[in-house]
């Protein structure tokens, strides 16, 4: 039998993947797909409650996250293009002119 | 006429206003007098005021100017509100009285220097802010103005910011005021906690009404934290630093806001809240204690300062000290009565040592004055008449006020109090006239350069110095022993315990009726005594005093090194914080000199601040580390945290 | 049946986000990721979203990540793109403290199960009226106001990628 | 059964938010139709102003009760309603002091405008939002137009970075947002702050650690857009790299959109959960402030400056926070605003004395600035003042009624604290002041050039500053009627 529990460490997995791989990762695309991941980790413990709760409003949650998400996709990698632009990188660890 | 009373507060502002924004464009003459004339309004108006209370019966003297709700919230009420009584009458005729000669003495004083609209408006708005300090019916509105006023003397010590000393100054007055003022602020909190009003009304009609019993933990803890305000403002042990360096300023500045008024400002909030200190009779202990000490100490140091401003700012540290002295052994009466003495000899004294200074050129060093007594007549005989003010020859003021409290001293407290304050009173007599005779007397030791422009001050500087002369030989009539006006005056707010009760327990008591007369009669013989030492080791035998300096050696030195206490402090505070950055985070990273902090505290926070900075390391993955760690806390205290 | 059905699937799952952030090339990387939402879009049948896992594929792992992949080729990014590590005293760290986040997210949802309210929704009710059509109902009706608030959101994305990425304005 | 049924919605409820889109997309249209030239760019601040102008018209509330609207998830009382006038106001002053700006950095594009007022769309629907979908959807708003606002002067490698890591670390706390809310959503089966609130006090307490840990991720996810430590890593950064009219912007209306919801959502949903967040945010707000007023002092840009100086702001208001009383709440409302005033204020004049390509922002460029315009070095001072809290000033008041909500619910240490901080601000504030009138200059300063608009928002400010200073009891009154409704 497969209860919500599964379903929520499963979540828990694939977020603390993406939080884990957005603190050591420095391509700025691959951080901005890890944190898509976490997303999508949120999107199901959504899911999975609206499931067991018997109730819509899960899913249309994850309905506007996914708008929300498309959103920042489009301005995030469009920030990403002006910076490839102007350094000729994406890695995270070089762009560090403000410090301090 | 009481309702006249916001006129008081409003010109002084309206000449800070109309100076502060168009005082560049008028002309210098325009900006003096529109200055003065604004101060002088306000001592009209004052005197109005001061007449209207007098018209009603003495124990209705209270009269409350409401302006406008201010801060309002649940429970909490504060309007701004004025209160005038006998002593915020008293208070406001010192200031605007003192104030406006003060003004008229500046046209003179500061007529060459660039700065003089800032002047004026720096000024102007000093005397509003202490105003509103005496004004206000409220602690949050007095603090308003305790705060207005220190940010106003920051700006006239640094007036002549180009030298470094006057800005570092500044700084230090300032940071020292901030140390007290913290002190005074929690002191307002914890009234509001106990009492859940900040009227001064309210507050001391629930003292009466005794719901608080005598030594109650919280009523010593109220005062002792307005005490620390106090000390801070009025240069008192430990917080006395300040005061000397202060007299970077221009020579006005210290007589008006570092002798006669501002630094008065904590004897006057202790005064007002006499119903509280009553309740508290460790925290009297303590004030009467550290006034007593700071009357010593800083006459001791006084004795030998060469810089003629200086020994007059040790002076009034310790006249202050008397004050205090006067308040902690619960004469409140008499701490007033030589707040107001004092304010008339020492803005003479203030204002006559500015004459010299101006007369020689802008010369500060007494060993380079000497016999020129001749040459500023009007000076040598306005500053004489200060000097035996202050060093307590009858009839002059100072000897009525001084007397009253060293009277005070003995019968309220104990012969220790009063013997300190005697052998203050006699070191204040002995390094007075040592000052007058240095600078007048004796052969002249002025530099060439400087004697050939050595010249009487001009009308408008001379006047004030008159008028205060004036003012130092019958200001002690006010409170003359027998027939005391002041006193009397003052009754409904100082309350019973002024001191005709005392001298009624005195003439009923065992020391018998004889004791006020014996009294006076010990301290001019002290007076006298110390003005023959003077006399001897300065005139008769000018190489005396050289050689009791060396015999001596170790105490002079001391003394010259106002007992080290600029240095202990650096010791204690300023070079360990300095060695251990210097030792363990200089090297571990870069550090940024915050420029020539003058204060430990600050210099230590400033380094923490740029070591902390680096936590700012620019990387986005530090920063999402950061949240992580954060979040890990956060689930962890809310989730197990209970 | 439909419990080894989760299993793999969550294996599945779990295995292309661990790719994913261990990938060197960003192009492995966005079809890992692709994966792992195709592989989400069978959990969400599972339980009973259909609508929600058809969006999911053709709104996220169609439209969304082919954007992303549309950039990587764009940049032209190399595999050794991440050469400057400026921190690697971090990695270790990273790995501990998001193994801690995990172990206490799973010790505080083992603790309890779900005991939130039930509401009117249940399987059958869902399967008589036809998940999309009740999300279509509800989103204009009860979710009117953030649904018209998305297009304001979508307008201003749309306005930000040309201010941002077009070459010349 | 499937019939769909029109839901009781008020339109007048969303007027503001209707306006303000529709001038978002005039001004849109007006940039399109119009020819290039620098004169018809003129016209788009003055649009702009006059809808913000028109929706602050058309706010309205109904007086003494909450409106609900939208199936109970827009709620209409007077809390969203001051809200709503500290953002109009802070939009307004952005329009205005951006006017000359944008100009002279030649980022001078129709879609600044639509952007500014879109973003103060999402701030509205978050201070009006009474499920956590609509603040949800009113913070992505808000975030992703300012996430493009922070990159506008987007051929500058600063502005870029500012823009990547502002909009990295937004959307990674999103992430922690989302999963907090999914979480409360999961045990209480609601989204709806009153529906969470009621399942809460029907089981008496929280007692569910996963509504408790839910809880603490959405405080995590609203701590970052208020800057708390330790989620304000981004602010120096984003701060400083993003245009200054923009940094203005962000260092108020974005706060005070994000602290309005944070009262909301802590307040309203989790009233009777105080104790459990009351000392996450008691320590957040020691932390918040002390590092922002320690780190302060060693700056040495005052774009950085004052940066920190956000930081260390936001600490006084988690002071509100915590104490969440009436005078917690109407004290968060008063500070918020007086803060609109006086760093829109300050922010101005960096403005106006700096040059092309963000010159002259060093704190050592304004030397002798006192005595060559006397009237500019006047109004930083007092906006300097204001922000350390000197009295007479609006700050003043805002941290006096901040630190007696504290000691009135009982947190005399959290006051003690403050007080402590604002001491120490004064010491970096007073060294702006200490500068511009006490240090010879350093440089020429060149004529300004200073328009018409942006003065009008300096004096705006000034004007503001000193009335919320002397007579603060009328505006403090108003925030007490907005208080009432929350609870």
């Amino acid at each position: 039998m497969i209860t919500i529990t599964h379903y929520l460490v499963l979540s828990a997995i694939l977020f603390t993947v993406g939080v884990i791989g957005v603190l050591i990762r420095r391509n700025a695309i691959i951080i901005f797909m890890c944190i898509e991941l976490m997303l999508n980790a949120v999107n199901l413990s959504f899911v999975a409650c609206a499931h067991y709760l018997n109730s819509m409003q899960g899913q249309l949650f994850v309905f506007f996250t996914m708008t929300v998400a498309a959103a920042e996709a489009a301005v995030g990698l469009a920030i990403i293009v002006a910076v490839f632009r102007n350094k000729e990188t994406i890695n995270i660890d070089d762009i560090n002119i403000m410090k301090w | 006429m009481l309702n006249l009373v916001a006129l008081i507060l409003l010109f002084p502002l309206i000449g800070t206003v109309i100076n502060g924004l168009a005082g560049k464009r008028l002309r210098k003459e325009t900006v003096g007098y529109l200055a003065c004339g604004a101060i002088g309004l306000s001592f009209l108006v004052s005197f109005m005021v001061f007449i209207g209370l007098l018209q009603l019966p003495p124990d209705e003297r209270l009269f409350e100017k409401h302006l406008f709700r201010w801060i309002e919230s649940g429970s909490f009420i504060s309007a701004a509100a004025l209160q005038v009584d006998p002593l915020s009458v008293v208070m406001i005729l010192v200031i605007t009285g003192v104030g406006f000669l003060i003004h008229l003495y500046s046209i003179g004083y500061m007529h060459h220097d660039k700065g003089y609209h800032r002047y004026f408006c720096y000024l102007n708005l000093f005397v509003f802010s202490m105003l509103l300090l005496v004004l206000s019916n409220n602690f949050l509105l007095m603090f308003i103005g305790w705060e207005a006023v220190g940010l106003c003397s920051y700006l006239l010590i640094g007036f002549w910011f180009e030298k470094k000393s006057a800005s570092d100054a500044a700084k230090k007055a300032f940071v020292v005021n901030r140390v007290g003022d913290f002190g005074f602020a929690l002191g307002i909190m914890l009234i509001f906690l106990t009492f859940h009003s900040i009227d001064f009304t309210e507050v001391f009609s629930a003292v009466s009404h005794g719901n608080f019993e005598k030594g109650s933990f919280t009523v010593t803890m109220i005062t002792l934290l307005l005490f620390i305000g106090a000390t801070g403002k009025s240069a008192q042990i430990p917080l006395y630093t300040w005061l000397p360096d202060a007299m970077e300023g221009p020579t006005p500045v210290s007589a008006l806001i570092h002798a006669a008024t501002m630094v008065t400002a904590g004897v006057y909030m202790i005064a007002r809240c006499n119903a509280l200190y009553l309740l508290s009779p460790f925290t009297m202990t303590v004030v009467a204690s550290i006034g007593v000490i700071t009357a010593l100490f800083a006459a001791s140091v006084g004795l030998v300062q060469n810089d003629i401003k200086r020994v007059l700012a040790y002076s009034t540290i310790s006249q202050l000290g008397y004050m205090f002295l006067a308040c902690g052994v619960g004469a409140f009466t008499a701490g007033v009565f030589h707040l107001m003495t004092h304010a008339f000899f020492k803005a003479l004294l203030f204002l006559a040592s500015g004459s010299v200074i101006h007369a020689l050129s802008g010369e500060q060093d007494i060993r380079k004055m000497g016999g020129l007594k001749p040459h500023i007549p009007v000076t040598y005989k306005t500053f004489l008449i200060g000097t035996v003010a202050i060093a307590g020859i009858p009839p002059f003021a100072g000897f009525f006020s001084k007397d009253e409290i060293l009277l005070e001293a003995l019968v309220r407290g104990n012969f220790i109090y009063w013997s300190l304050g005697a052998f203050a009173a006699l070191l204040t007599a002995f390094y007075m006239f040592r000052l007058l005779f240095m600078t007048f007397h004796g052969e002249c030791r002025v530099d060439h350069h400087a004697m050939e422009h050595l010249h009487e001050s001009p009308k408008n500087m001379t006047l004030p110095l008159v008028a205060l002369a004036g003012l130092s030989f019958v200001g002690g009539f006010f409170g003359i022993p027998g027939a005391n006006a002041l006193e009397h005056f003052l009754a409904p707010v100082l309350g019973g315990h002024g001191h005709t009760e005392v001298r009624g327990a005195v003439s009923a008591g065992h020391h018998g009726a004889w004791l006020p007369y014996l009294m006076m009669v010990i301290s001019t013989a002290i007076a006298l005594v110390g003005i023959f030492l003077a006399y001897q080791m300065y005139i008769k035998k000018p190489g005396l005093s050289k050689k009791l300096a060396e015999r001596f050696r170790l105490i002079h030195k001391l003394l010259l090194n106002k007992y080290y206490v600029d240095e202990i402090y650096d010791a204690i505070f300023i070079n360990p914080t300095k060695k251990i950055s210097t030792q363990v985070l200089w090297k571990v990273i870069d550090v940024r000199m915050i420029d020539g902090s003058v204060n430990g505290i600050a210099w230590l926070v400033g380094r923490i601040g740029s070591v902390l900075r680096h936590l700012q390391t620019g990387y986005i993955r530090n920063y999402a580390f950061y949240i992580v760690v954060g979040c890990i806390l956060i689930i962890v205290l809310a989730v197990f945290g209970r | 049946m439909l419990a080894y059905l989760f299993y793999i699937v969550a294996a599945i799952t779990v295995t292309t986000a661990v790719y994913l952030i261990f990938e060197k090339n960003p192009v492995f990387g966005a079809l890992y990721l692709i994966q792992t939402m195709v592989s989400l879009a069978v959990l969400y049948i599972l339980l009973e979203a259909q609508f929600v896992a058809a969006v999911q594929i053709i709104v996220y792992a169609g439209a969304i990540m082919v954007l992303f992949l549309f950039v990587i080729m764009l940049l032209n990014l190399d595999i050794g793109e991440e050469t400057k590590n400026a921190l690697p005293y971090q990695r270790i760290p990273a790995i501990l403290m998001g193994i801690a986040l995990f172990t206490i997210i799973c010790i505080v949802i083992r603790s309890k199960l779900l005991q939130g309210k039930q509401d009117q929704y249940t399987t059958a009710f869902v399967q008589g009226v036809g998940n999309t059509k009740l999300i279509g109902n509800l989103l204009f009706t009860e979710y009117l106001l953030p649904f018209e608030i998305t297009s304001i959101l979508l307008f201003v994305a749309a306005i930000g990628a040309i201010m941002l990425a077009k070459r010349k304005l | 059964m499937t019939n769909v049924s029109i839901m009781t919605f008020n339109i007048l409820s969303i007027l503001p938010i209707l306006i303000l889109s529709g001038f978002g997309m005039i001004v849109l249209l007006v940039d399109v139709l119009s020819s290039r030239r620098l004169g018809e760019k003129n016209l788009l601040a003055y649009i702009s102003l006059i809808g913000i102008i028109l929706a602050a018209i058309f706010a309205r509330s109904p007086a003494g009760t909450t409106l609900f609207s939208f199936n109970e998830s827009f709620a209409i009382d007077n809390y969203s309603l001051f809200f709503n006038f500290i953002f109009l106001l802070s939009t307004g002053l952005t329009i205005l002091i951006s006017h000359s700006y944008i100009k002279r950095e030649e980022i001078n594009h129709g879609e600044y405008y639509a952007l500014i007022l879109f973003s103060t769309i999402g701030m509205m629907l978050m201070a009006a939002g009474a499920d956590l979908l609509n603040i949800f959807i009113g913070l992505e708003v808000m975030s992703i137009s300012i996430y493009i606002l922070t990159g506008f002067k987007r051929s500058k490698l600063i502005s870029n970075e500012a823009s990547l890591k502002y909009f990295l670390l937004g959307a990674f706390a999103t992430g922690f947002l989302l999963y907090g809310i999914s979480l409360v959503y999961g045990s209480t089966g609601a989204i709806n702050l009153k529906q969470i609130a009621s399942f809460i006090a029907s089981k008496g307490g929280i007692s569910d650690p996963v509504l408790l840990m839910g809880m603490g991720l959405i405080i995590i996810g609203l701590g970052f857009k208020v800057a708390s430590v330790p989620f304000h890593a981004w602010v120096p950064d984003v701060y400083e790299g993003a245009p200054t009219a923009i940094t203005a912007f962000m260092s108020v209306g974005p706060k005070a959109a994000g602290f309005a919801a944070f009262l909301r959502i802590l307040i309203t949903a989790f009233g009777s959960a105080h104790d459990e967040w009351q000392k996450i945010i008691y320590i957040l707000a020691i932390l918040t402030m002390t590092t922002g007023n320690v780190i302060a002092i060693a700056q040495t840009n005052i774009k950085r400056m004052l940066a920190y100086s956000s930081i260390a702001h936001a600490g006084y208001l988690l002071i509100a926070l915590v104490s969440a009383n009436d005078m917690g709440v109407s004290g968060t409302l008063f500070y918020m605003l007086a803060y609109t005033f006086m760093n829109i204020g300050a922010f101005a004049i960096v403005i106006v004395l700096s040059r092309k390509g963000d010159e002259f922002i060093q704190i050592n460029d304004y030397a002798g600035l006192g005595f060559k315009h006397p009237l500019l070095a006047l109004a930083m001072t007092l906006f300097m003042f204001s922000m350390a809290g000197v009295p007479p000033t609006a700050g003043f008041v805002g941290k006096f009624y901040i630190f007696s909500a504290a000691i009135k619910s009982g947190y005399i240490g959290l006051a003690v604290i403050g007080v402590i901080n604002s001491v120490i601000s004064v010491y970096y504030y007073l060294r702006i002041t200490v500068i511009m009138y006490m240090k010879e200059p350093t440089r020429e300063f060149a004529p300004l050039t200073i328009s018409p608009l942006i003065v009008a928002a300096i004096a705006i400010s000034v004007i503001g500053t000193l009335h919320l200073g002397i007579f603060p009891s009328k505006v403090m009154e108003i925030a007490q009627q907005a208080t009432l409704m929350l609870k």
